[in-house]
């Protein structure tokens, strides 16, 4: 607070008590929590219990603060604004007589109101010193110092009877039996996988060859992939036949297939 | 190891005499730190034991000892008796300051619980900072309630048997001045009269909240 | 907070009587995180108090009690009584079905035995998760054998005498052959032909396990 703002202020004519007085009350702001808390503050200057509270002398009081306020240039916050604005209201329907057929609550109503609000605060305030006050966990009394865990053991006890067991394998054997072509697959070459492989290969089959030199590496040992690759591939080449993809020709029954491709 | 001759387990299902009950019960309280809750004194004691009765006895046995059996809520622990705090300087635990707001805000979720957020606000007069909330759920000593049942579902928050714990309640009953307070109709959620209110918000979540208050 | 009514501090220069000595070494043992010997319950007391008497007063006081005064070094700390320990272990046990996946697992190992992985994935049809031989492992009802002397050399897994004892089993010898599991109803009375064959008579694919089978 030094002088160049004093000469800002020259022409509010502030004796320096005045401005001592104002400028605590400024400074004090921060310190409050709210246009509530400091409508209870200002409250405090009537002297009388909460309930007696005059609202119009305390609305009186609230804007001449945000006035002194304002004249200081300090930017109050928007709710204590808002306090204002609506305290104004308030002080103007107090003062008022009724309009008739108003609606709305009354400005006896409203006082009301905000009396209680001042007086819950100030409830809650002593409430909250009260507690405050108590005897307190860890600073006046204490719990054990040197507690013993207790030891959480969590068991799961899995249950098998020699009957689930059975079911069980009995499940597994049964399975067994209705999809031995699944078990097998590694066995059994398919007409479509042959088909797949004879689309590539014909291409390079423009001369007449053994169906059997187009087996698969590996079919060819296993009797049973022998056959299962043998029959898969014939019945491809007889699919191919039919789409006139390529010739087939035999010498005589049990003679050798020999296939090339259909020239277009 | 122990001074007691006699064995402890009398049969399958027989209960331990209550001398026997007395004494489990007071190992198990002074084992732990929390307080511990009857049904888990239960579950712990064997078959057929009476941990309320048990629990009885061993009020009656520490009242001016120097540890003291306390009740928490649904709980009960073992504590040091208050006027020997002096003497366990060693032991106090540096408490941080806590800010007015969260007094306030704590003293206000106490005394009106469950409360929502914006009923805070509208007693303080102030809007409640994220922060003091945080501040006050990571002392464990308030927490989220149920939601309201009003429009927006908003939360409320109710203390925890820690806050009952820290402050040496036996329920939010024991609040001090909580009957004058609510005499006096300063616990009330009064609604801002007419032009103030909110359409038909404030009415609901009025008597929801005075319904549900304390209502343990 | 205390339901004692008598005040503490006598005079400024006169020891507590030795009642009141009693309960400030009790909150102090109580509160104190580590055991306390008499010189630390000496500087803690009061001037003229005898924290040595104190400690021999509560020490009979808490002579067949769930918690007694016990001695560590040259300290002294509460301590749960030894009969009690039991007390402070919870334990839950929960009851729970083994999974389909583990029980059909578990029944080959049984019926197969030594058997690899592989071997058990093939006549499941299904991989077998490595949780699932884990979970048998650690509930000890089968155990690794010997390696198969087989390319890759891989492990083979055999049920233990843990199972045997579970099972009510002498050798897994006495597990119910194929006719035995028909004539309780749990196979088809068809004939199914992979079901119907001895162990020895399978094909090829099982027939090393197979000479393995029993073989302990």
């Amino acid at each position: 607070m030094s002088d160049p703002i004093a000469d800002d202020w020259g022409e509010e004519r502030l004796a320096p008590a005045d401005r001592m007085a104002a400028e605590a009350l400024i400074v004090d702001v921060d310190g409050y929590e709210g246009p509530l808390d400091l409508l209870l503050m200002l409250s405090r200057t009537q002297k009388v219990d909460l309930r007696r509270i005059s609202v119009l002398e305390l609305a009186e009081q609230y804007l001449a603060f945000v006035n002194r306020a304002s004249a200081l240039r300090i930017e109050l916050a928007a709710d204590y604004l808002v306090m204002a604005a609506w305290l104004a209201f308030l002080k103007s329907r107090l003062l008022l007589p009724p309009e008739p057929g108003a609606e709305g609550p009354s400005a006896e109503e409203l006082a009301a109101h905000l009396a209680f609000q001042l007086e819950r605060l100030q409830a809650m305030r002593e409430a909250a010193a009260r507690l405050m006050a108590r005897d307190q966990l860890g600073r006046d009394f204490f719990a054990r110092g040197l507690p013993e865990d207790v030891t959480r053991l969590r068991k799961i006890d899995y249950s098998a009877t020699l009957l689930d067991l059975m079911r069980a394998y009995a499940r597994i054997r049964t399975k067994d039996d209705f999809r031995p072509f699944v078990m097998d697959r590694n066995h059994v070459f398919t007409m479509e996988q042959a088909l797949e492989r004879m689309r590539g290969l014909i291409g390079y089959a423009g001369e007449w060859a053994d169906l059997t030199s187009f087996l698969p590496d590996g079919w060819d040992v296993n009797p049973m992939r022998r056959r299962s690759s043998t029959a898969a591939h014939f019945a491809a080449i007889l699919e191919m036949a039919k789409r006139g993809q390529v010739e087939v020709r035999q010498g005589e029954t049990f003679a050798p297939i020999q296939i090339r491709r259909k020239e277009p | 190891m122990t001074d007691r001759a006699e064995p402890i387990e009398k049969s399958l299902f027989e209960a331990p005499p209550m001398a026997e009950q007395e004494r489990m019960a007071e190992a198990i309280l002074f084992a732990s730190a929390e307080p511990v809750t009857v049904a888990e004194l239960a579950a712990r004691m064997p078959h057929g034991c009476d941990p309320a009765e048990a629990l009885a006895h061993l009020r009656r046995r520490y009242v001016g000892r120097g540890v003291n059996l306390v009740r928490v809520g649904d709980a009960w622990a073992m504590r040091t008796a208050a006027d020997l705090g002096h003497l366990m300087r060693k032991e106090t635990v540096e408490q941080r300051k806590l800010s007015r707001a969260a007094i306030e805000t704590l003293a206000i979720v106490a005394y009106h619980q469950p409360v929502t957020r914006a009923e805070i606000e509208e007693i303080r007069g102030v809007a409640v900072s994220r922060g003091t909330i945080d501040q006050l759920m990571e002392l464990d000593w308030i927490r989220l309630g149920r939601r309201r049942m009003t429009p927006g579902r908003p939360v409320t928050f109710v203390v925890t048997e820690h806050f009952l714990d820290h402050f040496g309640l036996e329920s939010a009953r024991d609040l001090p001045g909580v009957k004058e307070l609510r005499a006096a109709g300063l616990l009330d959620n009064r609604p801002l009269p007419g032009a103030m209110q909110k359409p038909d918000e404030e009415d609901d979540e009025t008597s929801a909240g005075q319904s549900e208050l304390f209502e343990d």
